[in-house]
């Protein structure tokens, strides 16, 4: 995810479970705008794009984000070439 | 510290064999093994699926049994946990805990299994009569790993 | 609520499957298993040889069983203890908990091997390069097992 | 041992791990004297034995006594019949 040809913005977004069912989709490349900063200004973003990402990712909703395999914080910060993973909460055991 | 997701079932035995090894300081083995119900949440369960996050997941239970080790004079740690499609009395999850003393043991082998609950990036989707449903998360996990952090000791 | 006494080995697979037998209501397992260790209270130990008290022991363990039962929501419980001549490594003691929760399955197990350590009916004699020893009991297990008694409510 | 030959105030009593050992004795048949009603005065009147029996059974040593297989407290009332072990503190599991 770090060869030279990826542009620096480029984030790979992963979405698990019930995420990765609503939105229909199991993973995306992306170039968000400069103001995407950190997990929570990512999260608010995604939202705008209204429907079920409107839906799931409110911010009353549960959802847990990862970045390069790591569970994040809302200030966590990202940068070009981050793995960012959206998930509910976790159900194993 | 070996840490391992699969699809194919385990043998207990054999699997805490290999975590004791022929280590003469283990005094005290605590596993704790996970099993598909046939009720959850008052509906009947007739299969179920287990997703994970590949490349996390181990991460994840690898750093949980690393916490472990550094909160407990513990000798080794192990947790195996399947994947793919299981059914009622189905095995889901071994964590075994092997140290000198049973005290120790048993408390790293239950913060383990209540880290996981709430940590590692697994998800069950019930079949059940009416449907298939991601289940829901429970408080009771929640606070069974609240009880493991601030303060610095855990509530033994 | 099998309780057995035995000089023979266990497998911990096959004691565990028959205690879930089919149980769909099972969803946690808490296991202990005692092993025999090289050293203790400084002295290498080369061989140790369990003895019992024979009628009494039964009874006691079973009693043992039947108060986790009453004071926890479990399902079932097992406890199988060796006598006999034991080296290093060697099984010594496997306790076994089913419930639908793993909180209550838990600490029943623990219970039951803390009650079991002060009050069922077995003495370790070891054999050590001075010499043969009965083992002393520990101060730590009375204090293990005096957490589960006033108040009424375990100290989880 | 309930059985017709068994005068009524015979005990059967069993010595076990340490104390077998240093009574050299497994088990024996005893009548006590009227004044043994309970575990306490049991073990006053075994004490009395002098030696290894006095050593063992002095009030500061911790002795376990069980009547019929359950452990009993000093005051326990013994009765014709009864099987009473006396051993150290338990060492198992």
């Amino acid at each position: 995810m770090r060869d030279a040809a990826t542009p620096p913005t480029t984030l790979t977004l992963v979405y698990l479970a019930r995420l990765r069912e609503t939105f229909g989709t199991a993973t995306e490349r992306l170039e968000p705008p400069p103001e995407v900063t950190t997990v929570a200004t990512l999260r608010t973003w995604l939202a705008a794009r209204g429907g079920a990402w409107s839906t799931e990712l409110a911010p009353a909703r549960a959802v847990r984000i990862a970045v390069n395999h790591e569970l994040a914080r809302p200030d966590t910060p990202l940068h070009a070439g981050d793995e960012v993973a959206l998930f509910p909460p976790v159900t194993g055991g | 510290m070996p840490v391992r997701v699969q699809t194919t079932d385990f043998d207990v035995s054999a699997e805490l064999a290999a975590l004791r090894g022929a280590d003469p300081r283990v005094g005290a083995v605590a596993a704790f093994i996970g099993t598909v119900r046939d009720v959850n949440d008052a509906a009947s369960v007739a299969t179920m699926t287990l997703e994970h996050y590949p490349g996390m997941t181990e991460k994840a239970l690898a750093g949980i049994v690393d916490e472990a080790k550094s909160r407990w004079d513990i000798i080794d740690a192990l947790v195996i946990h399947r994947v793919g499609e299981l059914k009622p009395t189905d095995q889901i999850v071994l964590v075994g805990v092997t140290g000198a003393h049973r005290g120790e043991a048993f408390a790293a082998c239950e913060f383990i299994i209540d880290y996981l609950k709430t940590r590692a990036p697994f998800w069950k989707k019930e079949v059940t009569p009416d449907g298939t449903r991601w289940v829901e998360p429970r408080a009771s996990d929640d606070d069974a790993a609240a009880r493991w952090t601030a303060p610095a000791e855990p509530p033994r």
